[in-house]
């Protein structure tokens, strides 16, 4: 068409005005870090598998995980799951149920039988990983995939630690436990069973081990002095949960006393009720609220008809019975004894008031410094000795396997730098995204969902897994339920927003890009980004 | 040129009445022009209308000021309008009425002029005898084509058929018919008269 | 239309005529043949559009039926409405009669589509538009002949998308009004052109640039447009019948304005009097000032007359009067035909007795007596 | 805890309030969403950073290119869209585009649909479209006789309050109380008048044409699914956009949306349909907010939070807000809202 002079114009000729020399302020995409992968102890990059899950790609969600975790389903069981205390979602309604879709991603790998393999060429270096328990398998793992030979001894009869024998098979089924170790030593892993190390560094000498990680774990029950009667029934917690991994099942009466206030004294009464005891009774000197056993356990015992005392302490224990003495708090809210006591029927008397660590493997190292009864290590996780490093809970740490099984993988790191002779440095740390950050308008209301439990008849009488797993489609709604805090999940809405059309699809693996021929900078992109993954940047004048 | 000039009320069908004489004229073969003076006004106003008729191409667009044949189609406007203004002395005039120039009060007026040129004939009246309505335009057009001889009867009634709705253009053609034959009695009458 | 006879065709009943014009224009971009037809208040309500239509260049066409412009208000004719659009862009044709009315738009369709450019076909209002009078129909096929299938310049159409009516400013402003100005010039050629076509394909002589009528040895000429050149044609032949030579000169054609022709029709006479049926207040003729450019440089006395407005007649006598003392070289520069300068006096007094003196038109009417009394 | 209700729970990534997402459906997904979206209104255009109208316009015009298959015809009246769309010698309209007057587009676009009749082309469908001046004040008169006629056009109006384009003035549109440089924050009554401005949409309803709607920048899919609703019908449609201008409105660039949201939520801004004259569904209130968070980010409401404030005037505004809630039911019913 010949166009009339002015008045007509070819469409789209706009093109040619380059209004980014507008702009002040230039929209960048950032990754930020997420409150749930900030949390984990295990450095998990929980985010990012998420994204993958929220797609249905179980597999690479999975393969995201195991890059920082090996023990998913195991995880998924355990965990206390401090990522979905820290969710940005419980402003919103309430925190993803990350554990729930780590467990199904963790099961969904033993169904499918999925592997990893080394990912770096043998190194020729030997590393020596003393204990089988979560923090070493985790480093002996991290320490595989990297190329190096790696043996574990175990002093023990068999792989796990505590979380075979500490954990109740009603909590984590022994055969997920299994196969998830033994995808570890698929890697190439060398296990030694019932060989105890009894001096490190003639052990590393004579193995010819580059380097040693030790992860010896604290199965040592702590004793409390209770006077006692010859007949009394005592026994620690440690080893009444180790003893139901062997033949025969301990005896422990039809009224047993748990003494303490944390996790171990939960699994030890609810495993009393399954041993057949009438009345598992949990005796704390504090009061509910300050027991370190997490919330939940403590329903779950409550529903299991497990009974708690509170602010009371076992003055004297005799055959059958117990005198407890009750407690007051002071206004620091320590308790402090009444003289007022009371008696209580009792046939046996579980100790659950934590663990030691057996450190005579280190007897004589030289530079090793061991504190409170525990190993000092550096934040490489190396001790006082160069070339040992040490995790898990023979160091200053909370004693969980989610800890444990992060020290392996950051001693796995340093150990590899060190061998490599490139100590290993710590990527920087992003912002962590707060909940302010994100413009939530965009995430439609959407409950949590609950998984589905074991009838509570059966769950007293049986050691099947009380808490069972979400099924795909809950999982899947789970995973979407995420707000990929600090990280763009392509949600387009950047691209949606521009009123200059300066946003760019790239592909879904590349996600957006600026245009700034064209990008005005008002910024409108950064405040309607969901979840904080853009922010404004001063244009250098 | 010959110039006419009607004179009613809005609703009278006035204008109609002149284009329908230029209409008769022009199937006569000849030139004709016909136009209203308008104003704003309503029905029952006093409406004016033109009709001029040549044998050449008509080239004037004034109103008729002095007309050859003056139509009154309502005989009430005699005494509100002046509406023999410029009546050329030997022009026609033709009132709708069946009363007498005298019973009008214009003997006076019509004392100085041709008797043979002017006429009173009951249009209305034989309108809504044909038509069941007192819209006597069709019938004063044919009183009027029978009193100046300018027109044939056929002319008028080819006019009155192509301009009207045929729903009523047959009454109004009968009307035409006898207030045709009304005029050309009077005439007779008048011719047979004793000149006085 | 309804009833399917005249199709394709779409009529849209609109509520003003600002609206009129505007839909005109988006049917015209969307390369339909678009018309309308409006007069007085009406023109001006939709001025806006008017000169928008000429500014996209697109090929309107419309009837302007001639009538004033209130207030007073008052609905007869005079040419005040159109003049008032003399520079809107658009081509001005005026018409005699209503057989050149219905020429000239056949013409007016044909001259906008090849220029691109709108065309107002003035005629005036009631003398005109209400008349009875003879008119041949050309036949569907020989217009279709004449006029050939719209092909517009641009259009509205998603298989080639533009932008039409962009926002031009002071770098190319002056450039578009230019070839806006062209176009007209082109018309200047154009117009006699397609006025030859017509007589060619039709037979009669309709349009054109301007129309002289007994020129040839005329001292004075008389130059109007519209209706009112038969009746000053009627005075001509009376006035030659008594050997005064004398001639007209119609021009069909004010926008574009044909000053070569203007000049050439009147450069050998002595007096030039531009009869004007719309008043320019404050100066005078508006006519006048355009035939004054195209007689530059020429000793010629010119006059101009204000005649006919609000519908005042325009008599064939009052006209030998006016043209006999033009002749006679008494005519003064400005002057109204029939005007009452009684009443003007007495409001004059009035005026200058009182400072709230009330309107004019109430005074003069009160003066003058009812209208409805007046017989004609 | 209580078993999740399955029927309300939608889950962001396929829920309904972003303009995409990677795990929809391409179906599912918004017409902004699309790679390959037309742009009717594209790179290089004039207007401020963070314009309203710009983003209205191409939201709109993208779901009714789509919705007729790239077959459509726009007449745009005067204002801002106009001048930042169009300076010779560029334009950013990639459709058949024209523009005419100020106060015409609606006869312009009524033109164009007779034209496309004549023609026989059924395919091609028209929308008009202005601002709130060139709407609901200059252009009333035509957009009201199509209206009445039943002429076959969609139009649209991108509402941001005022004479933007002329130095922000007052327009029937305006609200009450805010300033504009022909509603000085002066005196009594500062800002514009209580009582003043008009709903062009129940005005559009009393005609009882098929479909009459309101929509935000805010809400794209909601404005998307008007616009294909729009586009299903035949005759005269009317959707009104609330297009935040921060310019006009003194707001942060960035707030564009965000602004648009909070009308909605604070019930200033009612967001519904209408089909032949009845209220036909309404866009419930998600999270209701007092007014105050609305007005406070914009200064042309600065005089109503200075020292001492003007809270009168804020609570009758939030009366305002109250009565569209309450008339229109923008409040989700008891026991559901969350």
């Amino acid at each position: 068409m010949e166009k009339p002079f002015a008045i007509t114009l070819d469409v789209g000729s706009s093109l040619a005005n380059k209004t980014g020399s507008w702009r002040d302020e230039r929209p960048v995409y950032v990754h930020r870090l997420p409150p749930c992968n900030d949390a984990c102890p295990a450095g998990e990059n929980i985010q990012g598998w998420l994204y993958e899950a929220e797609a249905g790609n179980y597999e690479a969600a999975w393969r995201v995980l195991v890059r920082d975790n090996p023990m998913p389903a195991v995880m998924g069981r355990v965990c206390y799951h401090p990522c979905e205390t820290a969710c940005n979602r419980t402003h919103l309604d309430e925190a993803v149920g990350i554990n729930a879709v780590e467990r199904f991603l963790g099961d969904e790998a033993i169904k499918q039988g999925w592997r990893v393999e080394p990912e770096a060429e043998p190194s020729g270096k030997r590393v020596l990983v003393v204990g089988a328990g979560p923090s070493g398998l985790s480093a002996a793992y991290h320490l595989a995939l990297r190329g190096h030979a790696v043996t574990i001894r175990e002093a023990g009869p068999m792989t796990g630690g505590m979380m075979r024998f500490g954990i109740p098979r009603y909590r984590l089924p022994r055969e997920v436990l299994d196969a998830e170790i033994r995808r570890i030593l698929d890697l190439g892993v060398e296990l030694e069973l019932e060989s105890k190390v009894e001096n490190i560094e003639t052990a590393m000498r004579e193995g010819g081990f580059d380097a040693a990680f030790l992860a010896v774990g604290a199965h040592l029950g702590k004793r409390a002095y209770i006077p006692a009667g010859e007949a009394a029934h005592i026994l620690d917690a440690v080893s009444l949960l180790r003893s139901m991994e062997g033949e025969e099942r301990p005896l422990l009466g039809r009224r047993v006393v748990v003494y303490g206030g944390g996790n171990t004294a939960i699994d030890a009464a609810r495993t009393a009720k399954r041993l057949g005891a009438e009345e598992a009774i949990i005796v704390y000197r504090r009061t509910r609220a300050q027991m370190p056993a997490h919330e939940f356990e403590v329903e779950e015992a409550e529903d299991e008809g497990v009974l708690m005392r509170w602010l009371s302490t076992i003055k004297q224990a005799d055959e059958g019975r117990l005198v407890l003495e009750k407690m007051e708090l002071d206004e620091t809210g320590f308790p402090q004894p009444t003289g007022e006591t009371e008696e209580l029927e009792a046939d046996s008397v579980v100790l659950a008031l934590g663990q030691e660590a057996d450190l005579s493997l280190l007897e004589g190292v030289e530079g090793l410094v061991v504190e409170d009864g525990v190993v000092q290590v550096g934040p490489d996780m190396q001790t006082g000795h160069r070339g040992i490093f040490a995790g898990g809970d023979m160091v200053p740490a909370e004693r969980t396997v989610t800890v444990a099984i992060g020290h392996g993988k950051l001693a796995a790191k340093n150990i590899d730098g060190w061998l490599r002779g490139v100590p290993w440095e710590h990527p920087p740390r992003p912002d962590v995204v707060t909940f302010d950050q994100l413009n939530v308008w965009y995430y439609a209301d959407a409950d949590r969902t609950v998984a589905p439990q074991l009838d509570a008849v059966r769950r007293t009488s049986t050691f099947d897994e009380v808490q069972l797993g979400l099924d795909e489609t809950n999982a899947l709604f789970e995973a979407r339920r995420c707000l990929s805090c600090g990280n763009c999940f392509g949600c387009d809405n950047c691209y949606g927003v521009c009123p200059d059309n300066a946003v760019m699809k790239v592909d879904e693996a590349d996600g957006y890009k600026f245009d700034l021929d064209y990008c005005k900078g008002c910024g409108i992109c950064a405040k309607e980004c969901p979840c904080g993954a853009i922010i404004m940047e001063p244009e250098q004048i | 040129m010959f110039e006419v000039r009607i004179h009613g009320r809005g609703g009278q069908g006035v204008v109609t009445a002149a284009e329908m004489l230029s209409l008769a004229a022009f199937d006569e073969g000849r030139h004709a022009q016909a136009f209203p003076s308008f104003g704003s006004e309503r029905n029952g106003a006093p409406v004016v209308s033109f009709c001029r008729i040549d044998d050449r191409p008509i080239r004037s667009r004034e109103p008729v000021a002095e007309p050859d044949a003056l139509l009154i189609q309502d005989p009430t406007l005699l005494h509100q309008v002046d509406v023999f203004a410029g009546l050329k002395p030997d022009g026609y005039l033709l009132v709708n009425t069946a009363r007498s120039f005298a019973e009008l009060g214009l003997g006076d007026f019509v004392a100085g002029r041709p008797a043979q040129r002017l006429l009173t004939v009951p249009a209305s009246d034989l309108a809504r005898e044909h038509t069941g309505r007192p819209v006597a335009n069709a019938a004063l057009l044919a009183g009027f084509a029978a009193l100046s001889g300018l027109l044939s009867l056929a002319s008028v009634e080819l006019a009155i058929r192509e301009k009207l709705p045929a729903r009523v253009a047959e009454g109004n053609v009968l009307a035409a018919r006898d207030a045709h034959a009304w005029v050309v009695d009077e005439m007779r009458e008048l011719a047979d008269a004793p000149t006085g | 239309m309804k009833l399917g006879e005249l199709s394709p065709c779409e009529f849209v009943n609109v509520e003003s005529e600002f609206a009129a014009m505007s839909v005109a224009i988006g049917a015209s971009a969307a390369g339909a043949r678009a018309y309308t037809a409006t007069a007085s208040q009406g023109l001006l309500f939709m001025v806006e559009a008017v000169y928008n239509a000429a500014g996209l260049g697109l090929p309107i066409v419309m009837t302007v039926a001639n009538r004033a412009i209130g207030a007073p208000i008052n609905i007869w004719n005079d040419h005040s409405d159109a003049m008032s659009q003399r520079d809107s862009g658009w081509i001005q044709l005026y018409a005699e009669t209503n057989q050149e009315a219905l020429d000239l738009h056949i013409q007016a369709f044909r001259l906008a589509e090849e220029l691109s450019t709108p065309v107002m076909v003035c005629m005036d209002g009631f003398i005109l538009t209400h008349a009875y009078e003879e008119v041949e129909m050309p036949a569907q096929a020989d217009v279709d002949a004449f006029l050939p299938a719209f092909e517009p310049r641009q259009v509205l159409d998603p298989d080639e998308p533009v932008t039409i009516g962009a926002m031009v400013g002071p770098e190319a402003f002056t450039e578009v009004k230019i070839l806006q100005h062209y176009k007209q010039m082109l018309a200047l050629d154009r117009i006699p052109e397609i006025a030859a076509d017509f007589q060619r394909a039709f037979g009669r002589d309709s349009g054109g640039l301007v129309r002289p009528y007994r020129t040839e040895d005329a001292e004075t000429i008389v130059v109007a447009l519209g209706s009112v050149l038969g009746t000053i044609e009627e005075a001509v032949d009376e006035l030659r019948e008594e050997g005064v030579r004398i001639g007209a000169l119609a021009l069909t054609s004010f926008r574009p304005f044909p000053l070569d022709a203007v000049r050439a029709a009147l450069e050998h006479a002595t007096n030039v009097v531009v009869l004007e049926k719309a008043l320019a207040v404050g100066i005078g003729g508006i006519v006048t000032s355009n035939v004054r450019l195209a007689l530059s440089g020429l000793p010629i006395h010119g006059s101009t007359v204000i005649a006919g407005l609000g519908g005042r007649p325009i008599t064939q006598r009052s006209l030998r009067d006016l043209f006999l003392r033009a002749h006679a070289g008494e005519l003064e520069s400005l002057s109204f035909l029939d005007a009452d300068w009684g009443l003007v006096e007495r409001e004059l007094q009035r005026m200058s007795q009182m400072q709230r003196s009330g309107p004019h038109a109430e005074n003069i009417l009160r003066d003058v007596g009812a209208v409805a009394h007046k017989a004609v | 805890m209580s078993a999740p209700d399955k029927t309300r729970i939608r889950f962001y990534q396929t829920g309904s309030f972003a303009v995409g997402g990677r795990l929809l459906d391409p179906e599912q997904r918004s017409v902004q969403a699309e790679g390959e979206r037309t742009n009717a209104i594209t790179c290089g255009h004039r207007a401020c950073q963070g314009c309203g109208e710009a983003l209205g316009a191409r939201y709109a015009l993208d779901a009714a290119v789509r919705a007729a298959q790239g077959r459509v015809i726009a007449a745009n009246a005067t204002g801002c869209l106009e001048v930042f769309s169009t300076p010779y010698p560029e334009t950013s309209w990639q459709i058949p585009w024209v523009h005419s007057l100020f106060g015409n587009a609606p006869a312009v676009a009524t033109g164009i649909a007779a034209a496309l009749k004549a023609k026989g082309r059924e395919d091609v469908r028209v929308i008009g479209q202005g601002g709130d001046g060139g709407t609901v004040d200059i252009g009333f008169g035509c957009l009201s006789g199509m209206f009445e006629r039943g002429d076959d056009v969609l139009y649209l109006c991108y509402d941001n309050e005022g004479y933007m384009n002329t130095g922000v003035q007052r327009s029937g549109a305006t609200p009450p109380a805010a300033r504009t440089a022909t509603t000085q924050a002066v005196g009594a009554e500062p800002g514009n008048v209580f009582g003043q401005g008009k709903s062009a949409p129940l005005i559009a309803m009393a005609h009882e044409i098929p479909y009459v709607a309101t929509a935000t920048v805010a809400e794209l899919r909601d404005l998307e699914q008007k616009v294909e609703a729009a586009m299903e019908l035949h005759g005269p449609r009317y959707i009104h956009v609330f297009v935040p201008c921060p310019l006009g409105w003194g707001s942060a660039s960035s707030d564009t949306i965000r602004l648009a949201r909070l009308a909605k939520e604070t019930g200033i801004f009612p967001v519904f349909e209408a089909r032949d004259g009845v209220v036909s569904g309404v866009s419930k209130i998600r999270r209701r907010l007092p007014v105050e968070e609305y007005l406070r980010p914009q200064r042309r409401f600065a005089h109503l939070f200075g020292d001492p404030g003007r809270p009168d005037v804020v609570a009758r505004i939030q009366a305002g807000a109250d009565r569209n809630i309450a008339r229109f039911g923008l409040l989700e019913d008891e026991g559901e809202g969350r």
